[in-house]
């Protein structure tokens, strides 16, 4: 496979994400630094594919290149807005970045870093065998076909566990910092109607693809979650809001579905095979499928809240 | 044929590349936002090219889900990083 | 020069500069861009790393689960992070955290 | 072998469109112009290179799903030109004029 694509069409594209990341980094306006981070995320997509790990650049490009960049663009917005209202100097979002007098010296050691990260690089033994092969021998217990899905969902399950009660807890944290700001609307105009009209079942369809995809293929319930949390952002920029009497229970249910049937199989399993997330072997398969068919779900749900940075509960205003 | 796929990859690659000057120079908003979406289109073709190459069908869905995801970053910024009234984004 | 060892450096080159820009800028936005960076380098380190010893199958599954979990932590955290400023901007009209007439 | 010479005909054709797009969008004179040059390589570029791609493959099953892509790419692109061009015209750019 490598030798397929010369050596140099690596060179330049790391040599470009670099570039990139640096441009991003050091540009002295933010809007074009977060329009610079997306086309890096859709550049490190492309490297994920040179390293033959196609799970991973679906990742990224759903939640690299496409939530991150969302979200970032409804912060930057909602910095500018703040501002001018406030009606002081405008000129926070232009300004040159401003640097520590240090600078030069940070500059100094972080090369002196990549110097010793690249010497250490290059004298790696090349030797050690990793992990393929006790997950390829595995892998006919573990209820699918895809060894990335059965890593995730079966051999190392309670990271995936784990991360799904992360993903609540950054929720948690959002929630506790007040309500979703209210966002002076703009009349949305015919495009843009006809556009997410047709465009969040497409990525409802695509999701539901992907989840499938996952016992078999690159694919599963993080991407899958991440693009149906890209329908959800769609509708909400197209105007759609959440209807008040969802946002109590039903909101929490979804939000939480996921976390707590894949903490049930978990507890479930240890009653039945004596361990944690041992699943009985012959129903392996429809587990995984019903976990994260939820975690989907949840996954989907809880991006969407990311997004709209506060909790949508109709309630007192902020203190 | 792999040979030739080979540089039609580079000169997509150099075609994006490139395309980084108009996000440096701007001058508004929109200049740039174009710029990232030719660098999904790019994207996108890449990765069918790449699809064909390795024989790896995934990246066709690598491909699709680009596809989608640029379209909800522009309209992320038409709705919300770009008002109506004239805010410093615009400024150089 | 193997493609694996052009991007385990390009890893640590994302990571080195993440580093940088984070000490160095003082906006929190762009404290935050740079932690995202440094989180991107070090899993480009850890694919490209194991990719460089294996056969050219396909990257070691356990390696591509771990970090398709980091992107999705690294997403959540960033928008708790983009809350969190938004909030202190709110509160003290500051897009930084040290006051600057300390320096 | 008919096929292979057809085949790298159109992606020729398409690489020539990606060209011509990034050549628009970096020496046109205003965002107007540059839409205009966005959108043939989303529409003319992506088509041709996935035509060609899709004689290669042989398989009904990748054409079709290269034709979604393809699709999918043209309908956000001329949306999201429409909402640019719109939003740009409501801000008061004003187009280049010669």
């Amino acid at each position: 496979m490598a030798t397929l694509i010369p050596v140099w069409f690596d060179g330049l594209l790391g040599l470009g994400l670099v570039w990139f990341a640096w441009q991003a980094l050091s540009s002295d306006n933010l809007f074009r630094a977060i329009v610079l981070f997306v086309a890096f995320g859709l550049m490190l997509a492309l490297v994920w594919v040179r390293l033959a790990a196609p799970d991973i650049a679906l990742a990224e490009a759903a939640i690299g290149a496409g939530v991150t960049g969302a979200l970032l663009l409804a912060a930057m917005a909602r910095l500018n807005v703040v501002i001018y209202e406030q009606a002081t100097d405008n000129n926070e979002t232009s300004s040159p970045p401003r640097r520590r007098p240090a600078s030069e010296l940070v500059a100094l050691l972080a090369a002196g870093l990549f110097v010793a990260l690249a010497w250490t690089l290059y004298h790696l033994p090349l030797d050690t065998p990793g992990l393929r092969q006790a997950v390829s021998e595995q892998l006919a217990n573990s209820g699918v076909s895809h060894p990335v899905t059965a890593v995730l969902l079966n051999f190392r399950g309670y990271d995936t566990l784990l991360e799904l009660l992360v993903l609540l807890l950054a929720l948690l944290g959002i929630w506790s910092l007040g309500q979703c700001p209210r966002q002076a609307e703009v009349a949305t105009g015919e495009v843009l109607d006809a556009l997410s009209r047709l465009l969040a079942p497409v990525l409802l369809l695509v999701a539901a693809y992907l989840l499938w995809l996952g016992a078999s293929a690159p694919g599963g319930a993080f991407q899958a979650g991440a693009v149906l949390a890209a329908g959800g952002i769609l509708l909400l920029l197209s105007g759609w809001r959440l209807p008040a009497r969802l946002t109590r229970w039903p909101l929490r249910v979804l939000l939480a579905v996921g976390p707590l049937l894949f903490l049930c199989l978990a507890l479930i399993s240890l009653l039945l095979e004596g361990r944690l997330l041992q699943y009985p072997l012959a129903q392996a398969g429809g587990w995984i499928l019903l976990i994260e068919a939820t975690a989907t779900l949840s996954i989907g749900a809880i991006l969407v809240a990311l997004f709209m940075g506060g909790n949508p509960e109709p309630g007192q205003p902020d203190e | 044929m792999a040979l030739f796929y080979g540089f039609l990859l580079i000169f997509l690659l150099l075609n994006l590349l490139a395309g980084l000057w108009r996000i440096m120079r701007g001058p508004t908003g929109a200049d740039r936002m174009l710029a990232a979406q030719l660098f999904g289109t790019t994207t996108v073709a890449m990765l069918v090219v790449m699809a064909q190459l390795q024989e790896q069908a995934s990246l066709r869905n690598v491909a699709l889900v680009i596809a989608l995801l640029a379209a909800v970053t522009a309209v992320a910024f038409v709705r919300r990083a770009w008002p109506e009234k004239e805010t410093s984004a615009d400024a150089d | 020069m193997n493609s694996f060892f052009i991007y385990s450096l390009t890893g640590a080159g994302l990571f080195v500069l993440g580093l940088y820009a984070l000490i160095v800028h003082a906006h929190l936005l762009r404290k935050i861009l740079a932690i995202n960076v440094m989180s991107s380098g070090v899993f480009l380190l850890l694919v490209a790393l194991a990719r460089h010893s294996g056969e050219p199958a396909a990257a070691d599954p356990v390696l591509q689960a771990m970090v398709i979990t980091g992107i999705v932590v690294a997403v959540s955290a960033t928008a708790l992070a983009l809350v969190l400023m938004l909030k202190l901007h709110s509160a003290t009209g500051q897009t930084q955290l040290h006051d600057d007439s300390g320096e | 072998m008919l096929t292979d010479y057809l085949a790298v005909l159109l992606l020729i054709v398409g690489g020539f469109f990606f060209l011509a797009g990034t050549v628009g969008l970096l020496r046109f004179p205003d965002v107007y112009t540059r839409l205009h040059a966005l959108t043939k390589a989303d529409n003319l570029g992506l088509g041709f290179i996935m035509a060609g791609l899709a004689i290669q493959s042989g398989s009904w099953l990748v054409a079709g799903k290269l034709l979604v892509i393809w699709l999918l790419v043209m309908l956000a692109g001329a949306s999201v030109a429409h909402l640019i061009a719109r939003r740009a015209l409501q801000r008061d750019i004003t187009p280049w004029q010669r």
